[in-house]
């Protein structure tokens, strides 16, 4: 809860810091004040409790994820002093959107109450929908905004409609009280329909298929950073809130609904890694490899009551490469209007470093060992046959030898092909932000236990 | 109250609220005026705040109600911002018809 | 024990060590100098050997001697010994003797070579692994040896290495070798499995001392080493390579593929021969395939031009006669002969290298003639060899050769039919050879007649050493009284009880093989003295004679059903198998691009169709969940 | 002093290597890697006086996973395969000129930090770690330092690359599989485990399909010739000469004990497969042009051989595939380095265009021709005695197998004679062609020397590999 607060204050604070008109001081206020809350966080690690009547409910699942959120943040918003040079003047609006963003964040991983799981869902929403479109001269982001905007409005009421099923067979938004009822009386059939509801319009926000289609032409068409934020924080936020409403309300799902999460889940990585293979532009590409480990994670889902420690260290590893990838993507389309590979080529002479951190992260993607990807992946693997879903993990692995065809298109873009043009300057953030996320993916694939033994 | 749901049964406010949803579904499926389909999703909200409000009278529990502001309050907040990158997209193309969004694909 | 044990190793590296002052410094050594040295270590090993032949009387059962433990296999070990009895002594006898003569012959015979030392080399390399394939003490000692002459003979082969064709000859020995030690491997193995042990010595104690044998693996196992022998030995099928290894310097042809490695095959049917006692049936094959090989190569000589191949020939119907005995279980006979055979075709080969040498390189024979005058010791030489080889009374061809015809006529007369019309053909085509090159006129160039000379005399000791050898090569063996055959007793118990005795049947088999062999030289008299015919061009022989001339078309034949169809396969398999299946693995990856590149036209940018699929799917899920159930 | 040590070394070295820079990079890699190659032959005694060298320390908790490095008998001879030939293979480079060379060498320490961990490792998981690691840098080196077209060389090597990994992800999940089984993925729990025939098999084949691929056995074989080409000739070392030995040993350590019934069960057909191999490998090098793909496709004929020893699970079939893949790793670094010789002189690789060195150059002939030799398998060098342990092995089995096993002595005689014929001998060629350099000389004369002198006396090796491959028969025949 406290979190929460600190993380709504400091949004606050961002907003004043224009009217102070300290822009300068903003991002290095913000990450010092995300810090701290992080700091808050992790002391918090081991507290479980519950605030205004379960609203707000603090566990251990929501302080680790909350705080992994939190990291990511801190990148994001360390990127945004970079990214947004030419807009000084906006600067404070999007670091606060981004704030106000990671507080919805945490209100989905910790609500105890429907309402602010609702009410999470919809600031991380519509905080995303002002980012896709921020920039407001370029028809691309347009319409990636307006599409996102639609769309995700669209899920939004089948959530509410979900939830509003749900509390008509449970008369109460309160996921303890519910679960306690699902498991006590007969139950109307209202109610697992609306849980499915639920489930979709998260399914949604994943990105899973066939509720993907959104996220190519959405990433592709939002600003670079705006895309950094949907593939990383946006996606594991929403699986977990996912994995946390299924595990809080309906600890006993049933067959037939692990087997819509079976075929999803299969779909989801069929179809990513499939349609990732011909794509020229970088972020439409890592946009199908997101839906792909969408797919991946959704195997959390067939054992639910023990695989939150995977779930997190797969969103972990995830987002940490997609984050220094990004950064590198950020650096090298700094200033044109496209992501095509054709601005990787021969960037492995021009600048070896971020080629590498790049050739690190898409490896971890492709789940590659001593990244953490490959931990993440591994640890899936077993808790899915631990499930007895070897068929599910036998498609996986498929999908991994399918995934490397287009990671492997971009590493070799940077190494065989020659530069076309001089890249200048070396903006210090971006490669900071770029080696620690590196560094961290790095440390998680050497000390797994590190993470893994945090929700065990 | 509790004399008309008596008479009428909570099951006509659920098809009630699916039928208007789904007209909502299909305005948002097959118009292709931006506005028109806005007002399709403000369909089905409020569709869904209907049941809401139906459920909260059949459960005797103002929960739902309360509800039904929250998701008024989203859904003036979402709405403000889709019509704002509504206005961006008629600056830049001249035009609300979503059929002209077709250039990120592929 | 000590002693014998450094002499034995004096004895198989001095050669070693001659190989590789010559590999290393033989260039700044000088062409003599290198020969020299090259000579020496080989006399140096027939000293050694002399050594231990005197001293075997003393120790009828042999010296073994073991160096360490060389190959472990799970049921036995194969150690690295030596095993110096009777007849490892006598075969490195004639190998070091024959051998340091044939160095010799080399220094001169060479002398005009760059790559001097470098013949010395192999030369000494060659010596060096006779020598380990004759005084191991197991079988793969003896494999060591065998694998390495074989080398030794590639490198000999192709000594000329700028020509192509010469190359191909070696190679085509090399090869067609090994799949003759291929054979011997497969004979190793089943033995192995058998016994748990390649030592002759335990073998042979295995082998008495087994109570039920399995006769079917046995008769397998002689069988594959019998192949292994064809492959070393030149007998059918495997006989084609040694023709074409006259490509080879003549002391080679005759060091190699006369006097010494061609026998090794005899060598190893002899040394294993209480195995084959054991098995007639693979007997019978040896038997027959010798008294073939015999009768094929002869007729094949009958028309050869190049004086080489004629010697080539003879050697490869010489050792037919060889596994005939064998085959026949006279195991004596055919040392013997191979013995009195080192002799007289180390003479001839060595004479017609003398020859070619007077005629800078020419080896056909309608290019020679007349040449009795300008090589007097050349021509008495060769002279005798020939009448040893036809086998004309006293000299020492005729004892070992009629014996061979002897044991066969006890055992099977067609054999000894064909074995005796090979003899005559034997008489008529080495006297043809004498007779077109040494009487009648010249035949070659005026610029080759101007420069007819003798050979030096380092050429000339030789020869004339091995003719006397060749005269009186058959004392050792002289039937009633053999020499040979008691000393190999301990080798071949059997001879102990054998009846020793010249009845009339043998007096009468005798002069029939002597009438032959002079019927032999006389149709050759009068064929190419009192006609004075000479060969016809190439082009011009017509009938069965260019058959012959042809050797067969053998060549012809297994270059059809081996050679090309490999070479097809070949080809077949780099351009469409190897093809075909990198295809299909590119196909994967290509049939995923293609899914992907039709997938990317779904993906049509319009929101109508990305909700209408939203909607779809989330139709399908709810009715899968709650109206299906 | 545990084994752990060697991996560290090699570790520090390619950094080491990285950071001092383009000059001095050959340099400090040749000096870790003698380190390393040093450091294990002090291991080597340490193990022979019976002191325990083997490092084991918890990883990962959840899921159970170790940190082990076990050395037996069969470790440290393909410990020391591997780090005897790292510094010849990375000397063999002196000479060549590599842009960006402080990549290049670090890769070369890293890559043999990973094989050398692949040897090591005992518990599953670590051992595909190490096993995929190895897959990084050959990737690079291929890519980067490759020669030819470079469209080609990328679809060659990414092929490479995904095939294998291809493969291999299989075994994780066999691995994966069993880790539900026991519980944690030490090889001695997992000894421990008692699959069903039918589970047994499953795994089987998922470990095959990862050998099968990274050996390379046929069919499976296709990247290897054209990745063999492409990639730089130490890369092509580094593949040849120790990482396709990777397949073979793990076939022994990991695939056989851990699946025996299905081994016993199928033994006939992988032994077919092998032996196919072997004469498939065989003929297809007859007609190849290039001398790099030549010399692929010989190995591809050997290691055939070399897996239908370890598939006769007996002990002179592993015992003699041990030996050969020793043997064998020495000879094909020997021949492609030779190679490399004749290409930094007539830059070509393709036979036809050489031809007549020997008259130019006596030296580096002999050398060529031991290679050939050893490499056909002549008595007294060191692949003789690999190949004759596993033909008989093979011969115990089916006296078929080994004749046709067999034919590699007459096909293997066939296709390198006519390479050394084409290559080597005929009339002078016109071009110049410059004797053995010392550098060259010293490598080529190592390989000689070891090869004759494990080929006379094998003993050593022998009484090293045995105990430990008694013991993994012992784990084989525990059931029935």
């Amino acid at each position: 809860m406290n979190t929460l607060i600190a993380i709504i204050g400091l949004g606050v604070l961002c907003l004043l810091f224009e009217i102070f008109n300290l822009r300068k001081a903003i991002v290095p206020i913000t990450i010092l004040g995300l810090l701290g809350v992080l700091g808050l966080t992790i002391s918090e690690f081991n507290s479980t409790e519950s605030y205004y009547n379960n609203m707000i409910v603090v566990s251990k699942f929501s302080s680790t994820f909350s705080s992994l959120f939190i990291v990511l943040t801190i990148f994001l918003v360390a990127l945004g002093h970079n990214f947004y040079e030419n807009h000084q003047s906006k600067i404070s609006d999007y670091i606060a959107i981004k704030i106000f963003l990671l507080a919805g964040a945490v209100a989905m991983v910790s609500f105890g109450n429907l309402a602010m799981f609702f009410l999470g869902i919809e600031v991380l929403s519509i905080a995303l929908y002002i980012l896709a479109a921020s920039d407001r001269m370029n028809l691309k982001s347009n319409e990636a905004g307006m599409k996102y905007f639609l769309m995700g409005s669209f899920a939004s009421g089948i959530i509410l409609f979900g939830i509003c099923l749900i509390y008509g067979a449970m008369g109460s938004f309160d996921v303890t009280e519910i679960s306690e009822l699902s498991q006590s009386a007969e139950l109307p059939v209202w109610f697992p329909i609306g849980i499915v509801l639920v489930t979709i319009g998260l399914l949604f926000k994943v990105a899973a298929v066939p509720f993907h289609f959104w996220a190519p032409d959405v990433y592709e068409g939002s600003p670079a950073l705006t895309t950094a934020l949907m593939s990383t924080l946006a996606k594991v936020v929403a699986m977990a809130t996912l994995y946390k409403l299924l595990s809080v309300m309906n600890a006993d799902v049933s067959e037939s609904f692990k087997m819509v999460v079976v075929i999803i889940s299969m779909a989801s990585m069929t179809v990513g890694n499939i349609m990732a293979l011909r794509q020229t532009n970088v972020k439409r590409m890592l946009a199908f490899s997101g839906v792909s480990h969408a797919g991946f994670m959704l195997m959390t889902l067939l054992s639910l009551s023990t695989s939150a420690g995977s779930l997190l260290y797969y969103a972990s590893a995830y987002s940490l490469s997609g984050i220094a990838a990004f950064c590198v993507i950020l650096y090298v389309c700094k200033n044109r209007d496209n992501e095509d590979v054709v601005n990787f080529h021969g960037l492995g002479k021009t600048n070896p470093l971020l080629a590498a951190i790049l050739t690190a992260a898409l490896l971890s993607m492709a789940g590659i060992p001593i990244f953490a990807g490959f931990f993440a992946k591994l640890v899936l693997f077993n808790q899915t046959i631990q499930a007895g879903y070897l068929a599910l993990v036998i498609v996986a692995v498929v999908n991994s030898i399918i995934s490397v065809g287009y990671y492997f298109k971009l590493i070799l873009a940077m190494y065989t092909k020659e530069p076309n043009e001089e890249r200048k300057g070396t903006p210090v953030i971006i490669y900071a932000v770029a080696v620690i996320a590196i560094v961290l993916n790095i440390a998680l694939g050497l000390y797994p236990s590190f993470v893994l033994d945090l929700l065990a | 109250m509790n004399n008309i749901l008596n008479h009428i049964g909570i099951e006509n406010y659920i098809f009630l609220s699916v039928i208007l949803f789904c007209i909502g579904v299909f305005g948002v499926l097959y118009r292709r005026n931006a506005i028109i389909v806005f007002m399709s999703i403000e369909i089905m909200l409020n569709a869904v705040n209907l049941l809401f409000v139906a459920f909260s009278t059949y459960h005797q529990d103002a929960q739902g109600q309360v509800f039904v502001f929250f998701s008024m309050a989203v859904a003036a907040a979402e709405v403000a911002v889709g019509l704002a990158i509504l206005v961006s997209i008629f600056r830049n193309l001249g035009s609300i018809t979503i059929d002209n969004l077709k250039n990120l694909k592929g | 024990m000590e002693m014998n044990t450094n002499i034995a190793l004096v004895l198989v590296l001095a050669p070693f060590l001659g190989f590789l002052i010559n590999v290393f410094f033989g260039k700044s050594l000088g062409k003599s100098l290198s020969g020299i040295i090259g000579t020496l270590s080989v006399l140096v090993s027939f000293i050694a050997t002399a050594y231990f032949f005197g001293g075997i009387a003393a120790k009828p059962e042999g010296i073994r001697i073991s160096l360490f433990d060389w190959i472990q296999i799970s049921n036995f070990n194969v150690d690295f010994g030596f095993q110096l009895d009777q007849l490892s002594i006598l075969w490195l006898l004639f190998v070091t003797g024959i051998g340091s003569l044939i160095h010799l012959y080399s220094i001169s015979y060479m002398h005009d070579d760059e790559n001097m030392h470098k013949f010395f080399a192999y030369l000494n390399l060659f010596i060096f692994f006779m020598i380990t394939l004759v005084i191991g003490s197991n079988l793969l000692v003896l494999f060591i040896g065998w694998e390495g002459v074989g080398l030794c003979s590639y490198l000999l082969i192709g000594f000329w290495h700028k020509n192509q064709e010469y190359n191909d000859a070696a190679k085509k020995a090399f090869i067609m070798n090994r799949i003759g030690d291929l054979g011997l491997l497969v004979g190793i193995f089943i033995l192995g499995n058998l016994f748990s042990t390649l030592d002759y010595a335990t073998l042979k104690t295995a082998i008495a001392g087994a109570t039920n044998l399995d006769m079917y693996w046995l008769s397998v196992a002689a069988f594959a080493l019998f192949i292994g022998a064809c492959g070393k030995s030149a007998q059918i099928p495997l006989y084609t390579w040694l023709p074409d290894a006259m490509a080879g310097p003549t002391p080679v042809s005759a060091l190699i593929h006369a006097a010494t490695m061609v026998t090794a095959g005899i060598f190893m049917i002899t040394r294993l021969n209480f195995l084959f006692d054991l098995t007639p049936d693979v007997q019978s094959i040896i038997a027959i395939v010798g008294a073939v090989t015999a009768l094929v190569a002869a007729t094949i000589g009958l028309v050869q031009n190049d004086i080489k191949k004629v010697l080539a020939y003879s050697t490869v119907s010489q050792l037919g006669l060889m596994f005939l005995a064998l085959g026949l279980g006279a195991y004596e006979v055919a040392v013997f002969h191979v013995i009195t055979h080192a002799f007289f075709k180390a003479c001839l080969f060595l004479g017609s290298g003398s020859v070619i040498h007077a005629l800078h390189g020419e080896q056909d024979m309608r290019n020679m003639g007349g040449l009795k005058k300008a090589m007097p010791i050349t021509f008495a030489t060769m002279l005798i060899a020939s009448l040893a080889i036809s086998g004309v009374p006293l000299f020492s061809g005729f004892f070992s050769k009629d014996e061979i015809l002897l044991v066969a006529f006890h055992h099977n007369i067609p054999l000894w039919v064909v074995a005796s019309v090979a003899s005559i053909m034997t008489a008529f085509y080495m006297f043809r050879l004498m007779f077109l090159t040494f009487f009648q006129e010249f035949r070659g160039t005026a610029e080759q007649k101007h420069h007819l000379h003798e050979s030096p005399s380092l050429i000339t000791i030789p020869l004339i050493v091995l003719a006397i050898l060749a005269t009186i090569g058959g004392l050792i063996s002289l039937p009633g009284n053999s020499w040979l055959n008691e000393y190999l007793i301990p080798i071949l118990p059997k001879l102990a009880t054998a009846e020793h005795h010249l009845g009339t049947t043998e007096y009468i088999l005798m002069a029939i093989a002597v009438v032959g062999g002079l019927v032999g030289i006389g149709i050759a008299y009068a064929k190419y003295i009192k006609q004075n015919t000479v060969p016809t061009e190439d082009a011009a022989i017509t009938g069965f004679s260019r058959v012959l001339y042809n050797k067969y078309y053998v060549d012809e034949f297994y270059d059809v059903i081996f050679v090309k169809p490999i070479n097809f396969l070949s080809r077949f398999f780099r351009d469409t198998v190897e093809t075909g299946l990198s295809a299909l693995v590119f196909g994967f990856g290509k049939v995923t691009n293609e899914i992907s590149y039709q997938g990317k036209k779904i993906q049509n940018g319009s929101i109508g169709l990305y909700l209408f699929v939203f909607v779809l799917g989330l139709c399908a899920i709810v009715s899968y969940l709650f109206l299906a159930q | 002093m545990n084994v752990s040590l060697i991996l560290i070394i090699l570790l520090v070295g390619a950094f080491a290597t990285f950071l001092a820079g383009d000059k001095l990079a050959s340099k400090v890699a040749l000096f870790f890697g003698l380190a390393a190659a040093g450091a294990s032959i002090v291991l080597l005694n340490h193990y022979n006086l019976g002191e325990n060298i083997s490092f084991i320390n918890q990883w990962i908790t959840q899921p159970n996973i170790s940190f082990a490095l076990k050395a037996d008998g069969l470790s440290m001879a393909m410990l020391l395969l591997t780090t005897v030939l790292t510094p010849i293979i990375i000397f063999s480079s002196f000479g060549n000129d590599y842009k960006n060379s402080k990549s290049f060498y670090a890769l070369i320490l890293f890559m043999s930090f990973a094989m050398a961990g692949t040897f090591l490792a005992s518990d599953g998981l670590l051992y595909y770690i190490f096993w995929e690691l190895s897959l990084i840098p050959i990737y690079f080196i291929a890519l980067i330092w490759g020669n030819g077209d470079t469209e080609e060389r990328k679809k060659a090597v990414v092929k490479f690359f995904i095939y294998t990994l291809a493969g291999s992800l299989f075994m994780l999940v066999a691995f994966v599989y069993m880790y539900q089984k026991a519980g944690s993925l030490l090889l001695e729990d997992l000894y421990k485990l008692n699959l069903t025939a039918n589970e047994q098999l499953w795994i089987f084949l998922a470990f095959f399909l990862a050998y099968a691929i990274k050996i390379p056995l046929i069919p499976f074989h296709t990247w290897q010739a054209n990745v063999y080409q492409k990639a730089p000739t130490v890369g092509t070392m580094l593949l040849s000469g120790i990482m396709l030995k990777m397949g073979l040993y793990s076939v022994i350590r990991w695939q056989l004990p851990l699946a025996p019934l299905a081994a016993k069960e199928y033994m006939y057909i992988f032994i077919g497969l092998g032996i196919a191999g072997v004469i498939y490998g065989s003929i297809v090098a007859l007609k190849q042009k290039d001398l790099k793909k030549l010399l692929a496709y010989s190995s591809l004929a050997h290691v055939g051989l070399i897996a239908a020893g370890t598939y006769t699970l007996t002990l002179d079939g592993l015992r003699g595939a041990v030996l050969q893949m020793i043997a064998h790793g020495f000879v094909v670094v020997g021949l492609f380095y030779a190679a490399e010789i004749i290409f930094r002189r007539y830059e070509t690789r393709a036979i036809a265009e050489m031809g007549g060195i020997r008259t130019q150059s006596p030296k580096f002939t002999s050398m060529i021709l031991i290679l050939v030799l050893a490499s056909v398998a002549l008595p007294t060098t060191f692949n003789f005695i690999g190949e004759f342990t596993v033909l008989y092995s093979l011969s115990q089995i089916n006296i078929w197998f080994a004749i046709l096993g067999g034919t590699t002595i007459i096909l293997g005689a066939y296709y390198m004679l006519k390479m050394f014929q084409h290559a080597m001998l005929g009339e002078t060629n016109t071009k110049p062609f410059a004797d053995v350099t010392v550098n060259e000389g010293i490598t080529l004369v190592l390989i000689i020397g070891v090869l004759f002198f494990f080929g006379m006396y094998p003993k050593p090796i022998t009484d090293l590999i045995t105990p430990s491959l008694e013991e993994i028969l012992t784990q084989i025949n525990r059931i029935n």
